[in-house]
């Protein structure tokens, strides 16, 4: 039981990455492969962020410069930082695939793998 | 195929569950994470950088690198996507 | 036994590769000059490779280290009796041959002069880098040159034939000398940590004897030049190579360097009390008796004229790693005396064979019927080198089968000396019909009777290389006191 | 103020900031922006030259980005490893953009040569940002970095490519992601980045599943981005279609750096023993790594598209490199890390010729290649060159680094694995020699095709440095190692 | 002209909301210091400005007020501020990216600079945000056919 309180949100998250891992390499659409994609990064942000994550602190946002500072009672900076970095990396992967997936559909005018395959086949 | 990559997926999802077990709790405020970098970011981000928002402080300065580096990801998106796709008035080719 | 430090191996080895550069930017216009340049080159060669004599022969090592690669892979040169020896037979051979060429080429008018003249060159150059090499990994780096540079020459002709029997050729060479030589090399370095020739091996006995079958295995299966059967058939598949390609590079240059190298590793490498004592001279006997044998018989069966001279090279080149096998001081002796012997006479042959090609494009001996009478001296040559071959006195033939009997008694293989007498027999048969017909027959084609000689450049050669193997017979002294030298600094006698 | 001593990062931020300026030259006179784009990657050759001799002078360069301490900002760390590879990308990159030229020109339109120009420039940063930085998770921005641009890079080939590209683009995030999860649990159990911080912290978690786990994911992570075997089915139509200077450019330097975030990961973030010793993880690789080599040259032969062979050969070597870091002994790293450089120069000039054959006569089929050695001479020599280095015969580059994994595979007892290497270089010698063939022995039938010249200089000029350099660089081993490859060497080999 | 699926209220309502998203976005930029925010999230809602003009109006409306040409430029601009940014304190003898060595021009003491440098960096980096934003958004929404001009 103290297992599953303690670990429970990592659980939670790696099965969001196998979902979305799933959709990247069983899925024959090649939007459906970018959604999963992205569901892959989202997910492994959100297990990044929880790392950061300690019980009763808030936000690294020193409100009174004076005060003696307890690092406890804020949240570890370095995740959110990483995130930021890893969003924006998702974020421009993403583009750069549904540029590529247009100019897919600009020569077979589908969206589904095996019917570009066929059309290849076809080509030879 | 898909049962194929079924079993991958399952595979995979088991190492990294398993591989939790030795992992701090969640929001443990002893977690190394919290313990052994983190700690300065907090302290001492306004007198070193005068910065109270610790995320921008270590985003942009003591990371600042890595914000290039991202900066220059979402840089290099636009330039793809326009290399890629873009159709110019004066292009005889595409 | 000192060294002497000098640059001439490097020169040696320069001058024909120099020569090749030369030759190449010469081109196809000059043609005149172009050959001039691969007849100065050879005499220059003989002439450098000669001038080591004196050292050596007053037992003297001259050692030339080229290059450092590596902490163990080094191109260094040394030069002892036996390399000096192997060096000179084939650059004096070359002299002639690049007459023999000229004549020849001109007189097909062959295509592609210049690309046959320089690969010669570049091959004759790495001929002597493996002579002189100081360790395996030179003499390898050499042997893989020379298989590049051959190829070029073997499918010379550019038809479907020439390009097949190529492929044959580099397949069989090329793979065989990656896969189990290098490997060979690989296991020597690990077991004895160095590649060096040294004298009485170079591996020591306090290794699993299995591993070093093993390694001594590879290095005959790898020695593919040396043309021990079963990976003997590139060499007949070489033979769609113009004549003096066959003649200098697969009579002398080439396969003798096999054997050569075989000599190295037997004795350089392993070593006369390691073989001894692992008891594998008898397996390498016993494999160049069959070729003998096997050879002989296959040669009996080939009509075309070439084949049978390239099978007939096949088992006399297994004499002389026969010799080696021996591991007694005679043998030795019969199988040094065996390389320049057989290369005189072969070389006489296949002349005598390119000879008939030029002027009458007869291959077939079928067809030869009464050639003799048309060019009494090409078909003489061809008889003298016949009787060499076959080892009858008075030619040099016959003094090397002597010493290789000797030596058999010597290190008591009885079974050997029936070999000999079986070759012997075998040779006879397949040489002596042809020299029969020649002579006896009457042409079938009635237009040629009286006498048309081969052109004079092919024909001097031919004659020239003919009237040697009797001088070998009548004066061997210098061979002979050379191989006795050769002799001593292997056997440390 | 002295520059030099920041030059380990101005070798990232020059072609950064260079790929901005260029869209700017792109508004303002675009024919400057082929000019530039050469003149910064020079800089970068001379600054990547000016880091080795940096570190060979005074050893292990640290710099302090944003002059922050190591565990809390980022810094670089450039020992012998990177500084070797940094000048294998830099100048590789260098001589691709000048073949680019001309190369280019036939497959983009006018109007985005620009935009390549950044992209290949960001390429270029990403590849250097990998290879100087000391902290895992900027190793992944600059990774990002390389991999969009390689993707879009890849995508602007012909029609195939832009599947070729999606199929990069989904199994390169596959990997970039695992890459991240390791990071993630690195960071969860140590909650530190910086490579030295964790080399210090993580000994004493060797027990934990997490730090397997991390491993693990790195090892899949970089696998799919290097194309080991089973994970390469991105690689040859990405590499087959692509546009040939990206081809040539992502070939010679993608993989390689793939190879070294390897052995960074494996032997500096990890200790030695925990990969070999205390987990069956290099076993695994090994194995792994022998079934790619295998598989890979097998693949290779049936290939009738040139290109297309080249990938397979390429994902074979990748197999060499991977076996030779995991052998754990002295001779297997020094191989590997050898042939990192003798294989981002072969591959890179046979890629270069590729594009320059397709540029002449339009196609890669092996099929056309008949008598090319007529039209383009030189380009042909230089192809010979790289074919017998590929192949493995000395004294070319390739034989050295072979030579040493060959060596390290005896000496650890996989002797299995040496046979497959052994294999495999002749399987290559099969596919080299049968386009030889073609090109110097088959005369061309389709002439009207093949009325042309030689390449244009700015394609044939790089082609023939990176020929010469084979040759040249093959009889330098020895040096290249006991400089830099001898100091890169993990501790415990 | 209007065209079939110009929307009156729509169109009024950006009119007056896209200021005020650019001057909230400008807020996000300079207020990163004290508060979540900073570079990203408010070159994302500058983008989002124009976005939204494009989806208001169309795509040769947004570019009479703002051009490709300046688009692009300022993409490339931003991440140069930032790099610049570096050398430049690599010039002044600090290593890159090192803003306390800021202070030898900017008359303040050697922590604050380091606040003011972030600042600057953070504005590259909304530059650059915004203008790739909207030039990715171009790109897709038109198969990189802006000139037809409707989305």
């Amino acid at each position: 039981m103290e297992t599953v309180i303690g670990k429970y949100n990592y659980w939670i998250y790696i099965a969001l990455m196998m979902i979305g891992f799933y959709a990247m390499i069983a899925k024959r659409n090649l939007v459906k492969k970018i959604v999963g994609m992205n569901i892959f990064q989202t997910a492994i942000i959100l297990f990044f962020i929880s790392t950061a994550y300690k019980k009763d602190a808030t936000i690294p946002i020193l409100i009174k410069s004076q005060e003696v500072i307890d690092p406890a009672k804020y949240i570890n900076p370095l995740p959110h930082v990483l995130m930021l970095t890893a969003i924006v990396v998702m974020v421009s992967t993403f583009g750069v695939a549904l540029a590529v997936i247009m100019m897919l559909y600009k020569q077979y005018k589908t969206l589904d793998e095996d019917e570009i395959i066929e059309i290849l086949r076809k080509k030879k | 195929m898909k049962f194929f990559a079924l079993i991958i997926v399952i595979l995979t999802g088991a190492v990294l569950i398993y591989s939790t077990l030795d992992m701090p709790d969640w929001g443990d405020p002893n977690s190394p994470a919290s313990l052994h970098v983190s700690p300065r970011y907090i302290e001492k981000t306004i007198e070193e950088t005068a910065t109270p928002n610790a995320v921008t402080s270590v985003l942009a300065d003591y990371r600042g690198y890595d914000t290039l580096g991202e900066t220059t990801v979402i840089f290099t998106a636009a330039v793809v996507c326009i290399l890629l796709l873009r159709r110019f008035e004066d292009d005889k080719t595409l | 036994m000192e060294t002497s430090i000098s640059i001439k191996p490097v020169l040696a080895i320069a001058v024909s590769a120099v020569s090749a550069f030369l030759i190449a930017i010469t081109g196809e216009k000059l043609r005149n000059l172009r050959e001039t340049w691969s007849i100065l080159a050879s005499i220059f060669k003989f002439l450098i490779v000669v001038s080591m004599l004196p050292d050596i022969l007053c037992g003297k090592v001259i050692e030339y280290c080229l290059f450092r690669i590596t902490s163990e892979l080094i191109l260094h040169f040394r030069i002892d009796a036996l390399g000096l020896f192997f060096a000179m037979t084939a650059s004096f051979l070359w002299i002639i041959t690049s007459f023999y060429s000229i004549g020849y080429m001109r007189g097909l008018n062959e295509h592609k002069q210049t690309r046959y003249f320089v690969y010669f060159a570049i091959t004759l150059s790495a001929t002597m880098g493996v002579a002189f090499s100081a360790n395996i990994f030179t003499a390898f780096v050499f042997y893989e040159i020379i298989t590049i540079a051959t190829y070029p020459l073997v499918a010379h002709k550019e038809t479907e034939e020439a390009k097949k029997n190529a492929r044959k050729y580099l397949a069989y060479l090329l793979s065989t000398s990656v896969a189990f030589q290098l490997t060979a090399i690989v296991l020597t370095y690990c077991l004895s940590g160095n590649l060096y020739f040294s004298k009485g091996g170079n591996l020591s006995n306090d290794i699993s004897s299995s591993l070093l079958t093993i390694t001594f295995l590879l290095y005959i299966a790898g020695i593919t030049k040396a043309a021990i059967m079963p990976l003997h058939s590139w060499l007949p598949a070489a033979m769609v190579a113009p004549t003096p390609v066959s003649a200098l590079l697969h009579a002398v240059a080439v396969v003798k360097t096999g054997v050569f190298m075989i000599l190295r590793v037997v004795f350089y490498i392993f070593g006369v009390d390691l073989l001894k004592s692992l008891n594998l001279e008898t397996v390498l006997a016993v494999v160049a008796s069959f070729t003998i044998v096997a050879a002989s018989v296959i040669a009996l069966r080939q009509d075309n004229l070439k084949l049978r001279l390239a099978y007939s090279t096949v088992s006399q080149l297994s004499y002389i790693v026969l010799g080696a096998a021996l591991l007694s001081p005679s043998a030795l002796k019969g199988s040094i005396f065996h390389i320049i012997a057989h290369a005189f006479g072969k070389i006489t042959l296949f002349f005598a064979a390119g000879a008939i090609y030029v002027t009458t494009y007869k291959t077939k001996i079928s067809e030869l019927d009464g050639i003799g009478k048309r060019m009494p001296l090409i078909m003489a040559s061809f008889t003298i080198g016949a009787l060499s071959m076959i080892g009858v006195p008075p030619f040099a033939g016959f003094i090397s089968k002597w010493y290789l009997s000797v030596g058999a008694i010597e290190s008591d293989k009885i079974f050997v000396l029936a070999i000999l007498a079986i070759s012997t027999i075998l040779n006879a048969c397949y040489f002596m019909p042809i020299v029969y017909v020649a002579f006896m027959k009457k042409s079938k084609d009635s237009k040629y009777n009286g006498i048309n000689e081969a052109p004079i450049f092919v024909l001097i050669p031919t004659v020239l290389t003919a009237v040697l193997t009797l001088v070998v017979f009548l004066c061997p002294h210098p061979f002979i006191k050379l191989i006795i030298l050769i002799v001593n600094q292997t056997f440390g006698g | 103020m002295n520059l030099s001593e920041h030059s380990s990062i101005l070798i990232v931020v020059i072609p950064l900031i260079a790929s901005f300026v260029n869209i700017f030259l792109n508004f303002l006179q675009r024919k400057l922006c082929y000019p530039f784009f050469v003149l910064v990657l020079g800089i970068c050759v001379a600054l990547s030259i000016d880091i080795l001799c940096q570190v060979i002078n005074f050893g292990v360069l640290r710099y302090r980005l944003g002059g922050w301490m190591a565990p809390w900002g980022i810094e670089y760390v450039i020992d012998h490893l990177n500084a070797y590879l940094i000048v294998i990308v830099s100048s590789m990159s260098f001589i691709v953009a000048i073949y680019s030229k001309d190369s280019v020109k036939k497959e983009i339109s006018k109007a985005k040569l620009p935009y390549f120009y950044s992209t290949y420039l960001l390429l270029a940063t990403g590849l250097f940002g990998i290879t100087v930085t000391g902290d895992i998770f900027n190793l992944y921005v600059f990774l990002e970095i390389a991999s969009l641009s390689a993707y879009a890079l890849v995508a602007i080939g012909e029609k195939r490519s832009v599947l070729a590209s999606f199929h990069y683009i989904i199994m390169g995030t596959i990997g970039a992601c695992f890459y991240l999860l390791g990071v993630g649990y690195i960071y969860i159990i140590t909650g530190s980045l910086n490579i030295s911080d964790l080399t210090r912290l993580l000994p004493s978690l060797y027990e934990s599943k997490v730090t397997l786990t991390a491993l693990a994911f790195f090892i899949v992570g970089i696998g799919i981005k290097i194309a080991l075997f089973p994970l390469h089915r991105w690689l040859p139509d990405s590499y087959t279609f692509a546009p040939s200077a990206v081809s040539a450019f992502a070939s010679a330097t993608v993989t390689k750096v793939g190879i070294y975030v390897l052995i960074r990961i494996s032997f500096t973030l990890f200790e030695p023993k925990f990969l070999i010793e205390m987990t069956p993880l290099s076993n695994i690789l090994i194995w792994w790594s022998t079934i790619a080599i295998f598989f890979g040259s097998l693949i290779a032969i049936g290939q009738k598209d040139f290109k297309r062979t080249l990938s397979y050969i390429l994902i074979a070597e990748i197999g060499y490199m991977v076996f030779g870091i995991n052998i754990g002994n002295k001779e297997g790293f020094i191989g590997a890390v050898l042939h990192i450089l003798n294989d981002s120069l072969m591959i890179g000039c046979l890629f270069m010729i590729a594009g320059g054959v397709f540029y002449r006569i339009g196609s890669r089929n092996i099929e056309d290649f008949n008598g090319l050695n007529r039209n383009m001479p030189i380009t042909m020599a230089a192809f010979t060159i790289a074919a017998l280095s590929m192949i493995g015969i000395p004294p070319t580059a390739g034989f050295f680094s072979k030579w040493y994994l060959i060596v390290g595979a005896v000496k650890a007892g996989y002797l299995v694995s040496a046979v497959i290497l052994i294999f495999s270089s002749l399987v290559n010698a099969l596919i080299f020699f049968r386009i030889l063939e073609k090109i110097y022995f088959t005369k061309n039938e389709n002439t009207p095709m093949y009325n042309f010249r030689e390449l244009p200089i700015s394609m044939m000029i790089p082609i023939v440095i990176t020929a010469l350099a084979i040759l040249i660089i093959g009889l330098y081993s020895g040096e290249i190692i006991s400089s830099v490859i001898k100091f890169s060497l993990p501790k415990g080999f | 002209m209007i065209r079939l699926y110009d929307d009156l209220i729509i169109q009024t309502v950006c009119r007056i909301m896209i200021p005020l998203i650019q001057l909230f976005a400008f807020y996000v930029i300079a207020h990163g210091h004290y508060s979540p925010g900073g570079g990203f999230q408010g070159g994302c809602i500058l983008g989002a400005s124009f976005i939204l003009m494009v989806i208001a109006y169309d795509i040769n409306w947004m570019k009479r007020r703002f051009s490709e040409k300046k688009n692009t430029l300022l993409m490339a601009f931003g991440v140069l501020i930032y790099a610049l940014v570096g050398v430049l304190c690599i010039l002044l003898g600090a290593e890159y990216l090192n803003y306390g060595i800021l202070n030898k021009i900017i008359p303040t003491d050697s922590v604050k600079v380091r606040a003011l440098g972030t600042l600057i960096i953070e504005i590259g980096v909304g530059i650059t945000v915004m203008a790739v934003m909207v030039s990715i958004f171009l790109n897709l929404t038109t198969f990189g056919k802006h000139e037809k001009g409707e989305v």
